[in-house]
């Protein structure tokens, strides 16, 4: 550096040089970060390392799951992911009713079914818009939370909520479908399926979009399974796992669907995947109304716990199931529970322990996005700092549930 | 296993470029919009909707199911006159609608108020007098409100129709 | 109970002090008695297929002074999908080390790292074990330990003033 | 006196630029935009609203800022966006028959031979609007580095390395204009009668573009792409120092719709006088509504996507613009 260089320098232009190589702290209050900080060392437009401090939405969900009756967690496990709260529910009552050893009367498991796949157009519309405004894309952003409304309005008439439906228990569901809502999925499936080709139009066929994010965050599909990816990311690598097909709940068994699963495990192949997923939801929700068998939706063995007059009102009257008093602190057997479903995001899980009081003794719960933070941060490295966003929105990474 | 094409001639590429715009220019001409034009509008909730909860008095057998089926600790039984009670945070009530499903008698109803505001945390507290009283509508701003029903359409996702 | 396949008797034969038993279908429980052997049953597990680690979690056993430490094991080969394999080792409160899996399976890392922040059990070999979920500056305690009380409220309250 | 009404005029352009960009975008997204401050007229007072928001926000001024620069950067930006309006003739002065009559003889440029709506007369105006505004990139590189931030150091050097490439297609797209029209003056241009985009199509695809690019229109918005530099080079701004920053792009952006409208689009032709500068003007903003509907169609392209798209495709499009020029000269 020559003389009058540092003269002009010390004649007031001191600012400190920041250096080609430096680290950004992106994040927690950045509009492209989330609930977290994402500390990025960068190469000049390359990101060396990515260090993702997590945790700004720890809820403690295992920690206070020790302190409360089986009941009470309902609520609380559906929290970590809204918008995925069916999933979340039905997982841990899966887990609950090994545990318990009840059987699921099969209109119940429909209904199971069918909220889960309302949920999972839901929060695949969500994840869409979340993904397209993270490269800029504002009419996605807002397509996909106004499209996702439709959905919501559906999950409100079935559950009575607009996201934390606590809609599922312990031998069956809360309540029941009733003709109205029908017409109004069969309605909202003919919409969705013509603002998809919409959104193919000005999304997912945009040349934008796709240089955006074709062979961006790729993922081979030996890495997926080392880093331990999940649900539609998984399936863009090319592994064809989905916990519906590999070992079939609620009444994914009798239900008609394909898993798409691409091969390149780009951030456009993700998208893909979501957008097939969508499309085959609502092939089942088609399927499932068609076929929905008449019948209970809770299981004998608590539905004839609840007083005739109360069954009178709520069940003949309002096709709605009223707790009996049982589950205000029901004491489980002695034993252990493994329960995984396919939420929105993947492989969702709990591992439940019952030691034969009111409360769990020990309850884990593996979400998708759990699973995705090592995922995130080995894709992240050595991709454009431009990139770190693109492959944020395209795993669908969710920062509540990930901290749970 | 399904791959999408990689290479692409410039053509096609000019013609998805145009069909973006196209279906910009499309909603720029034909608007869809879904938006609830609140407060001038005011939704009306399907029956069943976890709203806020009232309580009628005269029914409750103060049995305290309700609070101990609460997840959120919400529900505080509380001894009036030798009869106990059941009172209510607003502050904790996650609206999971557990209290009003286990009541045997029924005495807790789910009402489809969900907009309500609040000066300080304490009023927050429904004591069981509070608490069995009709909840008092939001307050419009000194114009009528209409109420409206969202239904689903299938063109234009979610309309609005006047609630009679 | 289902029959035990080929692959889980193979282990039997293989690694000593192991009970294998079922828990339902496709739910296979390993226990370990001894949690030095880990890497071995790990590496005897991959080549069987198990690539993928779905959960670590601890379990705490404080009459026991001990630590359990359990690892679901999944596949994604054809044919394994659907066996969850729960891989149960304990180690003492004296000394709560165990081998880490990062080696073997890297989806076992965010899973581990968490593990050390709630148990204080401590992977060998994990290459960053640091809080993670928690406050920087939380420390000395392990909140997952039963040692680690929480307050609960009652549901009977008196009318106030 | 002069430039006063322009002012005001560039304010309403301004405004209503912004207006529009939300309005269109609200429309394709399902929503209403801005509304209650003035229902009648589609919520336009919003942005004056706003504005008076901003306006009387408190400025902040970092601390380990170059103090100076800091808040010298958007007044100079503005400033230079704005000044190219000088050179932009908008009609032509009718010599009898018009309020604006009297002024025939002021205005008169001898060149052209036509009395101009253009505050300074020069036959190189077409030169002059390339040098002022290509003064506002660096400008922001300024701002940028004066605010001492991370994220807008970032968006400097993008937003420099992106000047070279888009400037290199507006100099050219323009300069093909000039060797077919054999003049460099704007007024000339649009006398000849043929517009620009008849006379050479792929300039004024070019141009528009580069327009698109350099002033951080959607899909070339990277230097100040929200989700990864917040606000790029702006981010530390607050109160009227960050309206000025946010009017500086849109105001060079409507000058360039302003040259795209006299250039390519035959300017006030078929009208003159004041009916002929609201065609300009009308022009002008359907270029400027255009660019701004891109917002709600694209995302924005990765820096180097943008940068090979401007070197590898559309430098050899401007020399091949440039080429019809010479060509099309023949005949012009």
């Amino acid at each position: 550096m020559t003389e009058e260089v540092e003269k002009i320098l010390k004649g007031g232009l001191e600012v400190e040089i920041v250096p080609v190589e430096g680290e950004l702290n992106v994040g927690p209050q950045h509009p492209g970060s989330g609930h977290m900080r994402i500390f990025v060392r960068l190469n000049g437009d390359i990101i060396e390392d990515v260090d993702l401090d997590v945790g700004y939405v720890h809820r403690s969900v295992e920690k206070l799951s020790e302190n409360r009756n089986y009941i009470h967690l309902i609520p609380l496990i559906e929290r970590p992911a809204i918008l995925d709260s069916i999933h979340m529910n039905m997982a841990y009552i899966m887990a609950v009713e090994k545990i318990l050893n009840v059987d699921v009367p099969p209109r119940a498991l429909y209904l199971r079914s069918f909220a889960a796949e309302v949920n999972r157009i839901a929060s695949h519309l969500y994840g869409m818009g979340i993904f397209g405004v993270f490269m800029g894309h504002s009419t996605a952003f807002m397509w996909g939370f106004g499209d996702r409304e439709v959905w919501v309005e559906i999950l409100q008439a079935l559950t009575g909520a607009r996201v934390t439906n606590s809609y599922i228990l312990p031998g069956g569901v809360r309540r029941d479908i009733t003709p109205v809502i029908m017409e109004m999925t069969e309605k909202a499936i003919k919409y969705t399926r013509r603002k998809l080709n919409d959104w193919k139009g000005i999304f997912v066929n945009n040349p934008n979009i796709k240089a955006r994010t074709q062979n961006v965050g790729v993922m081979t599909k030996e890495n997926a399974i080392r880093w331990g990816a999940v649900g539609p990311n998984l399936r863009a690598s090319g592994v064809a796992f989905d916990v519906r097909k590999a070992e079939p709940y609620a009444a994914y068994d009798k239900l008609d669907f394909e898993i798409p699963v691409y091969k390149e495990g780009d951030a456009y192949a993700r998208t893909l995947v979501r957008i097939e997923e969508i499309e085959q939801s609502m092939k089942m929700l088609e399927q499932i109304m068609r076929e929905i068998p008449q019948g209970n939706i809770l299981s004998d063995r608590f539905f004839k716990q609840i007083p005739p007059i109360r069954l009178k009102k709520w069940w003949e009257g309002q096709h709605r199931i009223v707790m009996p008093g049982y589950y205000a602190s029901f004491r489980p057997p002695k034993g252990e529970a493994f329960a995984r479903v396919e939420a929105g995001r993947g492989e969702l899980a709990f591992y439940v322990i019952s030691d034969g009081t009111a409360k769990p003794y020990r309850l884990r719960m593996i979400t998708p996005s759990y699973r995705l933070i090592k995922v995130f941060r080995e894709l992240a490295k050595g991709s454009r700092y431009a990139d770190l966003v693109t492959i944020y929105g395209s795993l669908d990474y969710f920062p509540p549930e990930a901290d749970r | 296993m399904k791959e999408y094409p990689k290479k692409e001639n410039p053509f096609k590429l000019l013609g998805q470029h145009l069909e973006a715009i196209g279906t910009g220019l499309k909603y720029l001409v034909k608007p869809t919009r879904i938006t609830l034009m609140y407060p001038e509008e005011s939704m009306v909730l399907p029956t069943g909707y976890r709203g806020m909860i009232r309580l009628y008095k005269d029914v409750c057998i103060g049995c305290t199911l309700c609070a101990m089926v609460c997840p959120a600790d919400a529900m505080k039984m509380v001894t009036e006159e030798g009869k106990k009670l059941p009172m209510i945070n607003y502050g904790r009530c996650v609206f999971c609608g557990f209290c009003v499903d286990i009541c045997p008698v029924d005495a807790l109803k789910e009402t489809g108020v969900h907009d309500a505001a609040f000066t300080n945390r304490r009023e927050l507290i429904f004591d069981p007098d509070k608490f069995s009283q009709d909840f008092d509508q939001p307050p419009t701003m000194d114009k009528p409100v209409r109420k409206v029903r969202a239904k689903i359409d299938e063109k234009k996702g979610i309309v609005y129709e006047p609630d009679d | 109970m289902s029959s035990v396949p080929d692959f889980i008797q193979e282990i039997q034969r293989k690694i000593n002090n192991i009970q294998i038993k079922a828990d339902g279908t496709n739910r296979y429980s390993i226990e370990l008695t001894e949690p030095s052997k880990i890497k071995d049953l790990a590496k005897l597990l991959q080549n069987s297929g198990f690539d993928h680690v779905i959960s670590v979690s601890g379990v705490d056993y404080p009459e026991q002074e001990k630590l359990g430490v359990v690892y679901h094991i999944s596949s994604y080969e054809e044919g394994k999908m659907n066996i969850v394999l729960t891989l149960k080792t304990y180690v003492t409160y004296k000394e709560p080390v165990i081998d880490s899996l990062i080696s073997i399976w890297p989806s076992a890392w965010t899973a581990e790292r968490e593990t050390f922040e709630d148990y204080g059990i401590i992977f060998k070999g994990h290459d960053e074990l640091r809080l993670f979920f928690l406050p920087e500056d939380f420390d000395g305690v392990y909140p997952l330990r039963k040692s680690f009380k929480i307050k609960t409220e009652g549901i009977f309250v008196d009318r106030r003033g | 006196m002069i430039v006063f009404p322009g002012l005001i005029f560039s304010l309403i352009t301004l405004l209503t630029a912004i207006w529009a960009e939300r309005k269109i975008a609200a429309k394709i997204q399902m929503r209403f935009g801005p509304y209650y401050a003035s229902k009648r007229i589609g919520g336009y007072f919003q942005l004056i609203a706003d504005a008076i928001k901003f306006g009387l926000a408190e400025i902040i001024v970092p601390s380990n800022s170059i103090r100076e620069f800091f808040i010298l950067g958007p007044i100079l930006i503005t400033a230079f966006a704005f000044l190219p309006m000088a050179f932009i003739p908008v009609s032509q002065i009718p010599s009898s028959g018009s309020i604006t009559s009297p002024y025939y003889r002021f205005f008169f440029d001898k060149f052209a031979g036509i009395s101009l709506y253009q505050p300074i007369i020069t036959p190189y105006s077409l030169l002059f609007i390339i040098a002022v505004a290509s003064v506002v990139p660096i400008l922001t590189v300024m701002t940028a580095w004066a605010s001492n931030n991370r994220f807008s150091l970032i968006s400097a050097i993008r937003e420099g390395i992106l000047t070279v490439a888009y400037d290199t297609l507006i100099i050219i797209a323009l300069i093909s204009m000039g060797i077919e029209y054999h003049t460099l003056d704007i007024a000339s241009i649009v006398k000849t009668g043929v517009p620009g985009i008849i006379a050479n199509p792929i300039a004024a695809f070019v141009f528009f573009v580069a327009l698109l690019m350099g002033t951080a229109r959607f899909p070339f918005d990277v230097a100040e792409a929200d989700t990864e530099l917040v606000t790029g080079a702006f981010t530390e701004y607050s109160g009227l120092l960050f309206v000025l920053s946010m009017a500086g792009p849109y105001l060079l952006t409507f000058v360039y719709s302003l040259v795209f409208a006299t250039v390519f689009l035959g300017g006030w032709l078929p009208l003159m006088g004041i009916p002929g500068a609201i065609l300009t003007v009308i022009k002008a903003l359907i270029i400027l509504f255009f660019s701004v509907f891109m917002r709600s169609v694209y995302g924005r392209y990765r820096i180097d996507q943008i940068l090979r798209g401007g070197w590898k495709y559309f430098f050899p499009a401007a020399l091949l613009a440039l080429i019809i020029g010479m060509i099309g000269g023949i005949f012009l």
